[in-house]
């Protein structure tokens, strides 16, 4: 049959544009890291490559990816779950609660549990009854926070290390470090090569008392982008946010898909929230995301709707985070990293014949780069505000790139078939 | 003296009090002597922080002076004139002394005060912010700056490595005070003693409540060769403990407001140094002692280490070695020989 | 009958959100194993409040209602501007900021207080506006941006250029001459009914007659109710997007401005952050309809004036109301929808009951 | 022989040689306030294709849902192969070897072919390479020659089309239901469908078919059932059955048709396009150098197969788009930069393709819905100021006159029919005088009955000196009502024709690029 010769061509042209989008990804690590490099050579802020920081910047994008992958799940089946921040904080109660009461392997079930729970409400509201997804989103969000803090007051003001407001003292999960490889990547890492000691700072950040639920967090990125683009419950999940009607009419149930769908994204959400009461510090206090549900959100759109994207969102954020934390001084080097960054892209641009863009892009790398050159700090404010003004720069400049579901919060409702 | 060792002993009165918080005294509480009402800050009683220390000090007067007592708590992002509303239902239920807990109610309770000449109010770091003075109202200033330095001479004492850290949970003029003291109390030990600072936010009052960005900012003070950490974060505080658990032995966390050692956990006990203590109890008891004995405290009142309104823990024993020289500075404090700077 | 009809149905869904909102949140009570009940709850949330909490809540009204008509004006055309809140903080700050100055004296200052607080407002919410309609940037995520940016900016503003004293930063205090007496219905005790109020009275009646008198208001429902309509009918969507955008910043500037002419008089520790959440919820609860925003705002202001008095009398956490108001909000737009599927069944019934004559049988 | 029944000894004697493959017993079916279906009786054979016809709203798409598990029936029985059965779900349909390809195209843009045509249906083949090859396998039985790994979005209508059926094909239906799969396919396409078809139903399928065009429907099927009002009427053979007896049993009476009196075209340009060019974001021409006049009185039909510029060309004439070069002319007047408002202040009305998108507020009321694009224009405004008792005269006035079929005016437009929304709209669009009208598939979804009000309103503007731009996929429409047809292919105007002489035929060929040569 001549299907063999057809079959010999199809994957190919498959596996190529999969190979070219992955190899694009690895090309903007390798830029990122070439420039992080030089940078650190020229202004002499080691921080900025050192592997505790880059540790401190995965701990720090753990809770955001997660919420970031949460809204990855919901989305890609077509509902906008703006809840994910009041699902986080459902997550950091249930974790505190299930931990001091059960230990902390069901504490990050209960705080699964409490953020599906979450998910459920949301579910109920849009999809059940067609309430618009924004607004349902913004009442849970409303509900996650009163619901925690009034919970926390009712039962931990008489647990051991708890008050009204925090709960402390939670058992903690277990680090794995890697023996022998990690030390010698630490001090590869102190050498200051170019590059190779920036490559082991982020080996030696990745088996360096690393948190099992990180290795959780790994292990779900990859389950996600596995399960949603190469099986066949991925393939309808995802039909149902392109085009439920279509799914329902080939015999999806799109409700339950739906709900699958949102049910994990809170159950992510609540994970994240776990987190950050349990492994990012050992406590629970109220309103403890502090708005991380709202930029895991920003790291899923500035990822384009994929897993891998969402995690380099991530990354970046938390990068900004432990930076401006641990080492404010560095962020001002970040600035020569964002004025190159800018200018590198400027010039692929304008390659590309996109003048006006390139222009554009090429006077705002000149502004870094002078802010750079004329300073000697970043007011510490500022600092605080990156995550923000980067979303906002990646929106604004690349929307046009960004290809949400094509279903993405719209109503649905069941027999709609046909 | 021993205003240190005494303070130890306050210190477990007041956690006793919050460890039986359900006991609740102000709903028993049946005496009478004069009636308090309490205006907590935001997390109320239980919070191991001040609102229990200010809590500590009324159950004193329950106890001491036959005290009756009202509660009444803030919420987040509450109107002025719920804290308003808040000090009157208060003084209309008959409290003769009425204390708020933290500057936010100092406005509340300037606009408040003169519909009640006859009661007396109270406001924990509070100040007038007008120039109208009110002869009903005391407000309680605590030379933290003073606390800050003897545990900053703890901290010298310490360090192997000569380095040390503070962690500020929002960068706002009272916490910049714990750093100049503590910065300086470490300077006069060893000016060669390098202080790394961290603030975990600039302005939003959420950096009391992040124990993840508390940790984040610890651990990269002792990750670049800091063996003592400072905090003055509120709520984010468990995160700096947990950071020096996580940076392992030799390696100490100081706490702050109340005596941390007593509220923290096995684990981190073992890194707690001491803690600046800032005596809300203290402040609180002598109000009302004062209210009872007719003649109210009013106008600005000072709590420093003359006093006994603030000073350092010795729960854990760590500090016992080095407790002369430190007290050795408290009284140079005391005397005026040492002027402790009050912003960095 | 048919007007009888159409109270009711308005009526519906309301009193059944409300229902829900009652039973969450007293199963929440129960639940939480309080040793107060949930009747505890409701007969202190349910009692006559005193002469000064009528003052507070027909005060915290205004500002709640101001709050929701900002959201209200870009719910109306499907634009969610979540920036409400980062939009008035600006706007106070800066308003603060000039009236303490002084620069003009009295009645001119509390004016071009008041212009300089909606400019603000509307240059903050503008930005996002034009995000959206250059760059096709969605509204929500980039209001959720610039209400943190807001917030950051702010404090920076404040710690750098504010009156630092008492642990507290602060605003230069407004003059004398600007401030705002109100009226007192009560006791001096009791407190004043702010003056500023009367904005929302303003703001509100100007909202009815916009969206229902105008051909600008016309424009802007036909864009919330159908994009692809409105374009085919000749209204220019980007121009409604970043019209409406400015007027809901501008009116987000305001929301703090009865309590600062009012009482605080100052940017510091008295000013009232969450409103601009607060609103949003009493948008969605109110439909975005000028009168059913006015009882969502009463509603909220009720509960929260209320629940202050559950600290003295009750074990409960004030804030379970929280949770009473966010029920609220999803239950009525749940019941909003149910409702609003039945009525469509009805008329539909109705339209076949006139459309043609009854089927005939045919053989073949 | 009008409502002819089948020969009855023919029938009877098939159904001795053998079993029917589908029976559809007493089916009905109740909407609230429209009875979709009662007592509806079809019988599929085996290996046969069975047409069925009937007006708009007869029933015949719900009929189809219920067979395919969409919607369940109030009332009677299905029959597969024989044995009973009830579906609660499309799944329960599949699962017997029933597929359907819906009036409406139900394919994922963003999917590959290959995942549109394997969602659902994972467990046969798998998603891998098993099904890959399936896909292939079939592709190239039927001749259908699509590729796997393309995204839908960049596939054209007819590719969509076959895609539709391979979808069905791929989950080994044997029965296939085609709901109007030939509305959007032009007359060469049309013989390719036909073709694949007649393949199909040659490999033992049986093809239930839905079409409102009789040639198609007496050139392919072997069975035909009319519906008319929500049931069966009748069915023939058609080899026995003319067009025009087909016509009588569905719609009861005489079928109209669009014929044009004599030529009203004056002198006078009322619209004039010169060197009109439209490119998108990438550089692409959507419209190239497209130039033509339309005068007062006249008609100008647009004939092309949909995507070929048609909803370009409107908007940019209506000033939704701007044009990357050229001019247009409104009269005398140059109104190349005009935004819709002041184009539609000037006279311009205009029918969407889609009601329910462009046309209308679905939820608000009648009246409003008049306002809608005559928001600066008495009755509907007074100044800045909206015109309520005005508004709602003007609206009464439209329903006597177009004869909208409502309660009220203040019934919200969505519980309309589809052809009452339609008469609504032209309703507005010719109130105010317009000097030009652009139509957009004036009678798509609309039945006999309003087709032809539809087609008299526009006839007697027409009369009365409007211009029309008439754009429609309905060749009889465009050849009955134009003056003169204009072909549009990827964007060029590629041929005029007089639709004195010309057949669909001719304009088919043209409009696929065959009548170039
Ligand atoms: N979901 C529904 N709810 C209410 N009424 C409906 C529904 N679906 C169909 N109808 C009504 O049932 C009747 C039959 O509709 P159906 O779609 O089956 O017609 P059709 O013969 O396919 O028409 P067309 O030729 O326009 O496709 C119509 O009056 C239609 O309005
Ligand atoms: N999906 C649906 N849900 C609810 N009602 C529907 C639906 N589809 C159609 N209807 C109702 O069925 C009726 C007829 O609608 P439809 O547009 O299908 O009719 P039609 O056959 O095109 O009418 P006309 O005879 O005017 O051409 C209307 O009352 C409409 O509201
Ligand atoms: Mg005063
Ligand atoms: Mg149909």
């Amino acid at each position: 049959m001549s299907t063999t010769q057809v079959d010999k061509s199809a994957p190919s042209e498959r596996a190529r544009k999969i190979g070219g989008m992955y190899r694009t990804y690895w090309l903007v690590m390798l830029v990122a890291v070439v420039a992080l490099s030089l940078v650190r050579i020229a202004t002499g802020a080691d921080d900025i490559t050192a592997a505790n920081t880059l540790r401190a910047a995965i701990l720090s994008a753990c809770p955001i990816l997660l919420a970031g992958m949460g809204g990855l799940w919901s989305e890609r089946a077509g509902i906008v779950n703006i809840g994910l921040e009041g699902q986080m904080l459902l997550g950091t109660w249930g974790a505190a609660y299930f931990t001091y009461n059960y230990g902390p392997w069901v504490g990050l079930l209960g705080a699964a549990a409490m953020g599906a729970l979450g998910g459920l409400l949301h579910g109920l509201a849009t999809i059940t009854f067609g309430v618009d997804h924004i607004v349902s989103g913004v009442a849970i969000n409303i509900i996650g926070l009163g619901a925690t803090t009034f919970l926390a007051e009712a039962f931990f003001s008489d647990y051991q290390y708890g008050g009204p407001r925090q709960l402390t003292g939670l058992d903690g999960l277990p680090f794995v470090t890697v023996p022998g490889l990690s030390d010698g990547l630490k001090s590869l890492n102190d050498q200051g090569w170019f590059v190779i000691s920036d490559l082991a700072g982020l080996l030696a950040a990745l088996t360096t008392k690393v948190s099992v639920v990180t290795i959780l967090i790994a292990v779900i990125v990859v389950l996600t982008a596995w399960i949603l683009w190469h099986t066949s419950f991925g393939l309808r999940l995802r039909s149902c946010g392109e085009n439920p009607a279509a799914a329902e009419s080939l015999g999806v149930n799109v409700y339950r898909y739906k709900y699958v769908a949102v049910l994990v994204s809170g159950g992510l959400a609540g994970l994240g929230g776990a987190f950050l009461a349990l492994v990012a510090a050992s406590g629970f206090t109220t309103n403890q995301s502090n708005g991380r549900g709202y930029i895991g959100l920003a790291a899923m759109i500035f990822g384009n709707w994929n897993p891998f994207g969402t995690l380099g969102a991530s990354l970046l954020f938390g990068y900004t985070d432990a930076l401006r934390l641990r080492s404010p001084s560095a962020v001002h080097a970040l600035l020569l990293v964002v004025a190159i960054g800018l200018l590198a892209y400027a010039a692929w641009r304008f390659y590309q014949g996109a003048r006006t863009s390139a222009i554009v892009l090429g006077l705002i790398g000149a502004a870094f780069l002078v802010w750079f050159l004329t300073t000697d700090t970043v007011p510490r404010e500022f600092t605080g505000m990156t995550p923000y003004v980067v979303t906002l720069l990646v929106l604004a400049l690349a929307s046009q790139r960004l290809r949400p579901p094509a279903a993405d919060g719209q109503v649905y409702r069941k027999g709609s078939a046909g | 003296s021993s205003s240190d060792s005494d303070g130890g002993d306050k210190a477990s009165d007041n956690t006793s009090a919050s460890a039986s918080a359900s006991a609740d005294v102000c709903k028993d509480a049946d005496g009478d002597g004069p009636k308090i009402g309490l205006a907590y800050d935001v997390g109320g009683r239980g919070d191991q922080s001040f609102n229990d220390s200010a809590y500590a000090g009324v159950a004193k007067a329950v106890d001491e002076l036959d005290a009756t007592c009202l509660e009444g708590e803030a919420q987040d992002a509450e109107p002025e004139s719920a804290r308003e509303d808040r000090l009157r239902q208060m003084a209309d239920a008959g409290a003769n002394a009425v204390v708020g807990v933290g500057f936010a109610y100092s406005d509340a309770i300037n606009a408040v005060a003169p519909d009640y000449p006859d009661v007396n109010f109270g406001v924990v770091d509070g100040f007038d912010p007008d120039d109208k003075p009110n002869d009903n109202v005391a407000y309680f200033s605590f030379a933290a700056n003073e606390a800050s330095f003897l545990v900053g001479v703890a901290a010298a004492e310490k360090t192997a490595s000569k380095q040390v850290g503070f962690v500020g949970g929002v960068h706002n003029d009272l916490i910049k005070g714990f750093e100049a003291g503590f910065t300086a109390g470490v300077k006069a030990v060893d000016p060669s003693i390098k202080v790394d600072v961290a603030y975990i936010e600039e302005s939003d009052l959420s950096g009391f409540n992040d124990p993840a960005g508390g940790k984040t900012a610890a651990a990269g003070e002792f990750d670049k060769g800091a063996d003592v950490v400072y905090h003055a974060s509120g709520a984010s505080g468990s995160g700096i403990f947990d950071a020096a658990v996580e940076a392992g032995d030799g390696n100490w966390a100081i706490g702050v407001d109340s005596d941390q050692y007593l509220t923290a956990t096995a684990d981190q006990q073992p890194h707690i140094l001491t803690s600046a203590l800032k005596r809300v109890d203290v402040a609180t008891f002598d109000f009302i002692k004062s209210v009872a004995d007719g003649s109210p405290k009013t106008s600005y009142v000072t709590y420093d280490l003359k006093n006994d309104g603030v000073g350092y823990s010795t729960s854990g024993g760590f500090v016992d070695d080095i407790k002369a020289d430190i007290d050795g500075y408290a009284d140079k404090i005391k005397s005026g020989e040492i002027k402790v700077p009050t912003a960095p | 009958m048919n007007s009888l009809k159409r109270v009711g149905f308005a009526l519906l869904a309301p009193v059944i959100a409300v229902l829900i909102a009652v039973l969450a949140t007293s199963v929440v009570i129960a639940a939480s194993g309080s040793d107060s009940s949930a009747g505890d709850f409701w007969s202190v949330i349910l009692s006559k409040p005193d002469n000064r909490l009528l003052v507070n809540i027909l005060n915290q009204t205004t500002m709640i209602y101001l709050a929701a008509v900002a959201a209200a004006i870009g719910f109306r055309m499907g634009l969610f501007n979540i920036g409400v809140e980062g939009q008035y903080l600006l706007a106070s700050y800066t308003a603060a900021t000039f009236a303490g100055a002084a620069l003009l004296p009295g009645a001119l200052n509390i004016m071009a207080t008041l212009v300089i607080a909606m400019a603000v407002g509307a240059i903050w919410a503008g930005i996002a506006g034009i995000l959206r309609t250059t760059r096709g940037v969605s509204e929500v995520i980039s209001t959720i941006m610039l209400n943190s940016i807001a917030l950051i900016l702010v404090g920076y503003l404040l710690d750098r250029y504010g009156l630092h004293g008492g642990n507290q930063v602060r605003t230069k205090d407004l003059p004398e001459s600007s401030q705002l007496a109100g009226w007192l219905p009560f006791e001096r005790p009791d407190g004043p009914i702010w003056t500023l109020g009367l904005l929302a009275v303003a703001v509100g009646v100007g909202f009815w007659v916009l969206l229902n008198k105008t051909r600008f208001g016309f424009d802007l429902r036909a864009t919330g109710l159908s994009q692809t309509a409105a374009v085919a009918s000749g209204i220019k969507v980007d121009r409604m997007v970043l019209i409406s955008m400015l007027l809901s910043g501008a009116v987000a500037g305001l929301i703090w401005m009865p309590a600062y002419f009012g009482s605080a008089h100052t940017y510091g520790t008295t000013f009232q952050a969450g409103l601009g959440f607060t609103g949003i919820a009493v948008a969605l609860l109110g439909r975005n309809q000028p009168v059913g925003m006015v009882f969502g705002a009463v509603l909220f202001a009720f509960l929260s004036t209320q629940s202050n008095t559950l600290t003295f009398q009750t074990d409960i956490s004030p804030s379970i109301v929280q949770i009473t108001q966010g029920v609220a909000v999803l239950a009525v737009v749940i019941a909003y929808e149910l409702v609003r599927r039945y009525r469509i069944r009805l008329e539909q019934r109705t339209v076949a009951r006139a459309r043609t004559a009854p089927v005939q049988e045919v053989t073949a | 022989m009008p409502a002819a029944p089948p020969a009855p000894g023919a029938s009877s004697t098939e159904a001795v040689i053998e079993a029917p493959e589908v029976r559809l017993i007493g089916i009905g079916k109740r909407f609230p306030g429209v009875i979709a279906n009662h007592d509806v009786e079809v019988t599929i054979r085996p290996a046969t294709v069975h047409a069925l016809i009937g007006e708009n709203g007869a029933g015949k798409s719900t009929l189809m849902k219920i067979l395919y598990g969409v919607q369940k029936p109030d009332d009677g029985t299905i029959e597969v192969g024989g044995t009973e059965r009830s579906f609660r779900t499309p799944t329960d349909a599949i699962g017997v070897g029933i597929g359907m390809v819906f009036q409406h195209f139900m394919l994922a843009d963003n999917l590959t072919a290959l995942e549109n045509a394997v969602l659902g249906a994972e467990k046969l083949h798998g998603i891998g390479d098993k099904a890959r090859a399936e896909f292939e396998s079939i592709s190239e039985r039927y001749g259908f020659g699509l590729r796997p790994d393309v995204l839908v979005e960049k596939l054209g209508v007819a590719d969509r089309q076959r895609l539709e059926i391979l979808k069905v094909l791929f989950r080994g239906a044997k029965v296939l239901i085609l709901d109007e799969p030939t509305a959007v396919l032009v007359p060469q396409e049309v013989d390719a469908l036909f073709a694949n078809l007649r393949d199909l139903r040659a490999h033992g399928h049986s093809i239930l078919f839905i079409s409102h065009k009789l040639d198609e429907v007496l050139a392919i099927a072997d069975d035909i059932t009319v519906m008319r009002r929500g049931t069966t009427v009748g069915s023939a053979v058609p080899g026995e059955v003319t067009k025009q007896e087909l016509a009588e049993m569905m719609v009861g009476s005489e079928l109209p048709s669009p014929e044009t009196s004599e030529s009203t075209v004056t002198d006078v340009v009322q619209l004039s396009l010169s060197g009109v060019t439209l490119t998108d974001d990438a550089g692409r021409d959507l419209l190239s150098d497209i130039s033509f006049d339309i005068h007062r009185g006249e008609i100008l039909g647009i004939a092309g197969v949909e995507g070929n510029g048609q909803a370009e060309l409107v908007e940019t004439v209506m000033g939704m788009r701007r044009l990357t070069s050229g001019r247009i002319l409104l009269g005398e007047e140059d109104v190349t930069d005009w935004d819709t408002r002041r184009l539609r202040e000037s006279g311009v009305g205009y029918i969407p393709e889609d009601r329910h998108r462009h046309g209308l507020l679905l939820d608000s009321p009648l009246w409003e819905n008049r306002i809608l694009g005559h928001q600066t224009r008495p009755p509907s405004v007074k100044g800045p100021w909206i015109n309520r008792s005005g508004a709602r005269k003007d609206t009464r006035r439209i329903v006597d006159e177009y004869d909208v079929r409502t309660p009220g005016i203040d019934t919200v437009a969505r519980a309309l029919s589809g052809g009452n929304q339609q008469k609504l709209i032209i309703g507005r669009e010719m109130s105010g005088d317009p000097v030009l009208l652009i139509a957009s598939h004036p009678t798509r979804g609309v039945d006999v009955g309003a087709q032809a009000a539809i087609w008299s309103h526009i006839k007697r503007a027409r009369h009365d000196g409007l211009a029309v731009l008439l754009i429609s996929a309905d060749l009889d429409e465009l050849i009955g009502l134009s003056d003169r047809i204009e072909v549009i292919l990827r964007g060029r105007m590629v041929g005029t024709f007089d639709p004195a002489g010309v057949t669909p035929k001719d304009l088919g060929a043209a409009m696929t690029g065959g009548g170039e040569a």
